[in-house]
């Protein structure tokens, strides 16, 4: 099919009218829920995930804990009604490997030392999924663990790149992902220069790579001002 | 919950006074937002006090039950994600939010909200196939009565595709342009009544789910029958006051239909 | 179908030739296992049940124990062969609900207080099934726990009420159920006059609910004495 | 169990005598109930001693496997529910279970107790499916046996539905109002025989199953021939110990015949 | 279909060219992995196979361990691309029996009250099946356990007897198992005459069965001392 | 592992040297054998030093992915058995084998390693299924290399049997006499990077598993392509570091690519 698929026009712009390093329209809410310790809501074009975040807290069974750090669990899961067909709610093995680099991240990021034999328990689920779902779920969880009050290095910012039509684009939606050549889902924390997750679904040549990791790095920039606006927005401006 | 809050939740409404400032028979602030996911074919957003669900609904095309050749089908499933709460587990669905889920489905079958007869496309051999997908996000008490509402909203306000049948009479496809709304015939609401120290409460909070005696849910039709009970949790009731709480219920429930029936005349406008 | 299949003959008998007030005919039969610590047999019309009480006793892991009380642990399974379909032996979801509100009608019964950091385990199998079952299975289960000698407030009998054809009728057969307007079971402890279980699943006016509450107390009286036999037959003829 | 209790049991077996009185190659008790289950295509309950198993045989349409298409399917299923013994934990069948489902449905299957081509309706498209589902209720011992008296009487007195291709060639209906016996080529029952301190009994009780060396369970045909055989449990026989017990199984096998026969002609009276 | 495929030709020999009382060919080897404490490789004809033993060891949780012994824990499994048909990696029915009868095999022949509060765990994997899988896991498992220095009253060396065409025949293979009339497997500690498995798939006559077992042992002396010659290569050749 | 050991694994590769000798860009001894199982219709042997995989391919015939109808379906799964190493655990792939199969799998698929659509027999109705199972028997560190060694090597090497449309125009059958090679368009590796204290090596051995600060795989084709990229485990990466990590894979991938082209030639000798 690919190739088929017209995605970028002859004005060079996308199929949702975005010039190929554009993001799109982007919303964060902190402190959305009532019993999380934190929460976060975050909107990308039509992608919309919550997070939750509950510790530190005691873990049952003990034997679990570590006695120099928090354990950090992490559940990404998208409801059934989130995806064009209904996705079964039991956790599919995509859902599993997401979890697992999503944690890896957070675990970069949060100081995990400070809190021994506890465990921070990070969840975030997609409400609706037009891609870009594991990036946008990644600046929720970072949010919601501000929220909660829990020590980080640094935010995440997070947010694919993909090839399609040959053309290198900032922010890929559904259709892109679908029918383009290639997604590239990175994440970084900004101030410190340093990238939690990175991920390439396709294939790209070495300088592909290069323009690649240089456009992520232009829209994690802005997608970093607008985190730390949401967070500005709850807690400064009371 | 502490022994002292407890007891003052239990004598405050002993007085017929909450600890929220509510009447016995008054829910909390209560939000209902159709259409909350634009990807789903019907969905709502529904909040009772700090109590958050969202319901979906999503369609395909299937074979009918053997017993039923002539009906759609739906499926009804709630989760209970330990996102919503610090006391839920991961895993599939417990005990709870099975029984949730199944005492909303035989409320909307037994009073026919849906008319299921016109959703069998090829009768016996294709039908739709509907799944109400009920997620609580935030638990602050009274999940039913809150999923309920997120699940009937979304019936309501929901637009499924047309189904098309090709050529050859067998093969059916949904057509995603052309959209109609759910044949329904009917609404139901359900209200959990509560019974502590013999007087009753409903809409109960977080809190005051804490001290409830016993807990009695009844679904209420628009014309005021009776279209589903559940007991739930242990305790007692008499006879007379299970037909104390019917009553209540009665009341109450229009409420709830006001709420229901603002938010469905606010997208159609 | 329902209106299109004849419940209620010319004659107002049911299609197994009852008045809408008869029971089903019952037998009922204490200790009738060996392991068990207490045990018993309920036959109502068509449906068969058998209830086994294993307690009070130590469980593990031991974290599931209650300082103040007892735990309960109630399963109601019906055997693939009780159905006219053959029905998988894994719990279904009807049954995992089932087992619930069974178990917290007989938390209600029990003096759980009396016997700390133990359980009592009650398991109902339903070996033929012919409506009415988690009412027979809640007899079963309370004759089965007098048998263990566990200490209750009183015995619980139960019968389900049905609308059929506009009628109320007492303890519907399987045909009334499945082709009826209404079910509504009901378990109370006759003596105390407190009803521990009450399911509706059907519609009913108002009043028609207040006329099967009545029908449905008439039942439970008769229910009551039977069970009494049953339990004397056990420990008084000696 | 007391260490005393079982010493006793071990010094009466080398005596030649039983807790319970019995000889060493005796049965307890045998109680055989054919049809118990109204509902179920065919029933029994069978108990020896206070071993209680009750088994049941439901009957559908469905596809041949691959490999047989011109034969019916038969699964046969053991389930050791809590309910039976304080020792049996809730959840899927454990080994147990499921080597006693195994071994039950090895000697069914090889001695062609049913002669499964017969039960072939379309071969190739449609056969009967048939589900043998096998209860332990109570468990005071040799589980195996009494189950697979449980099975065979239900095989040997079920009635089936009579299947009916529909005008189309291709649609099968069980007609529930005419039914006929399964298609039964051969009987067969099996015997454990435990070994003690290099004694043979036969029917070990539960306590007696404590203190067995090893058990071997030898399924006999009723023409005297074997039709499977299971070491079951650790410990280990000499070869000529497994000659031994090969001959006090075909010898015991005849009272089991006998009960069976007996339980059968009952219902034909 | 039995019957209908001849497995014996008119010179009395198998459809692989073996006389009835014949072995495959057989190869074995051990410690062929480097993190288990015993390993080893058995080849019977086209059946391979793999076992890998660990321990004794501490057991997590700790309430399984016995206080005068150690538990013997056992996974027979066969790999997805072991058969014809690609089998489910779960574990089946069968294989579930067969990880039974094995470890209560292996339980007469360790001595399992050396190492009390321990277990020892013992891995077969068939990567290619050709019938007598079970007993060639043993062989297996028994010169794994022997390469993890766990002491045994004796090795097991095991075979499987057939009868095809009314044929007894020695060590069958998958045709004559899945065309032939009985399959026996039988697994002896060969030094003290004892049998640790034994099992009948199918339908023999007192004295076939006495043949059958006269049969097996033959087999079983020959498998003993190739057994003991894969030991001596690895443990006296050094 | 000790403390003591793991600062010598950093301060060797510090010093550009490594515990087994090894030049830090440098893989273990390698070992392919293809066809190692004869019932696999391809199969390899995979060792990197003491790592072993040994990975299956098993073929059938089923329907299409409805968004696929006109290819055919390939599954890889992964199972990191207890067998290999004392830390994993019996049960269900977790989320290591997971992940490790699914970066396995995007590097095929999004390669057009095979062309998935030369495995449609009739399009839209029958394909060529293809299980790829890939079992890990000892872990000596790097499995995902290895695995994909084994993968790789199975897919190049692999004969499917012939697909034979029935009179009929819809039953498939396979024909194992007539057997062909699988569509293959390109080959890929896989290249795991570690970071140890901002040096970089090639196919970490389990223990310098223990002391990497973060791990990237890059998947690299023949022609020098990045194929998929998966960053595994915690710490981070600075944007200069990703790129050097990504020279060094395309230049350790020239080994890879020999052995596999050596292997395969082999078998055609």
């Amino acid at each position: 099919m690919i190739g088929k698929i017209k995605l970028i026009d002859e004005n060079g712009l996308r199929v949702d009218g975005r010039k190929p390093g554009e993001l799109r329209p982007v919303k964060m809410e902190v402190g959305v829920l009532k019993n999380a310790d934190g929460s976060a809501y975050v909107e990308q074009g039509n992608t919309r995930v919550l997070a939750a975040v509950y510790g530190p807290r005691e873990i049952h069974p003990k034997h679990l804990t570590l006695p120099d750090r928090a354990i950090l669990r992490t559940r990404y899961h998208m409801v059934p009604y989130s995806t064009d067909e209904r996705k079964s709610p039991a956790p599919t093995r995509r859902e599993i490997e997401l979890s697992k680099v999503i944690r890896e991240a957070l675990e970069s990021v949060i100081f995990v030392e400070l809190y021994p034999r506890t465990t921070i328990d990070v969840f975030i689920e997609v409400i609706q999924a037009d891609a870009g779902t594991r990036t946008a779920g990644l600046m929720a969880a970072s949010l919601a663990l501000a929220d909660a009050g829990i020590p980080m290095r640094d935010l995440i910012a997070a947010v694919a790149v993909g090839k399609v039509n040959g053309t290198l684009v900032l922010d890929i939606n559904q259709v892109e992902d679908e029918f383009g050549e290639a997604d590239m889902p990175i994440a970084m924390m900004p101030n410190l220069g340093e990238i939690v997750l990175l991920q390439l679904n396709g294939v790209l040549t070495e300088e592909e790579f290069y323009e690649a990791l240089k456009l992520a790095q232009k829209g994690i920039v802005q997608l970093y001002e607008i985190e730390k606006q949401a967070l500005m927005r709850k807690y400064c401006l009371g | 919950m502490s022994r002292l809050k407890k007891s003052s939740i239990v004598s405050l409404i002993k007085k017929g006074l909450r600890v929220d400032g509510r009447k016995l028979n008054e829910y909390r602030e209560i939000t209902i937002i159709p259409n909350y996911i634009a990807k789903a074919e019907g969905s709502a957003y529904a909040k009772i006090g700090g109590t958050l669900v969202i319901a979906g609904l999503k369609v395909g095309i299937g074979t009918p039950y053997p017993d039923t050749p002539n009906c759609g089908v739906i499926t009804v499933n709630a989760e209970f994600v330990p996102f919503a709460s610090p006391t839920f587990e991961p895993g599939p669905p417990d005990e709870n939010a099975i029984e949730l889920a199944r005492v909303i489905d035989r409320s909307i079958r037994e009073l026919k909200v849906i008319d299921l007869e016109k959703l069998a496309i090829i009768p016996g051999e294709k039908v739709y196939i509907l799944w109400l997908d009920i997620y609580v996000f935030d638990h602050d008490g009274n999940l039913l009565d809150t999923s309920m509402l997120a699940a009937i909203t979304t019936l309501l306000t929901a637009r499924i595709p047309k189904a098309v049948i090709k050529e050859d009479g067998k093969t059916v496809e949904l057509n995603k342009e052309v959209s109609e709304p759910l044949p329904i015939t009917n609404k139901v609401v359900t209200v959990s009544v509560g019974k502590v120290n013999g007087k009753f409460i409903v809409d109960p909070n977080i809190d005051e789910e804490q001290v409830l005696d016993c807990r009695l849910a009844i679904s209420i039709s628009e014309d005021g029958r009776i279209a589903g009970m559940q007991k739930m949790g242990s305790g007692t009731f008499a006879l007379n006051e299970v037909i104390e709480a019917v009553k209540i219920a009665k009341e109450a429930s229009k409420t709830l239909f006001d709420k229901i029936n603002e938010a469905i005349r606010s997208i159609r406008k």
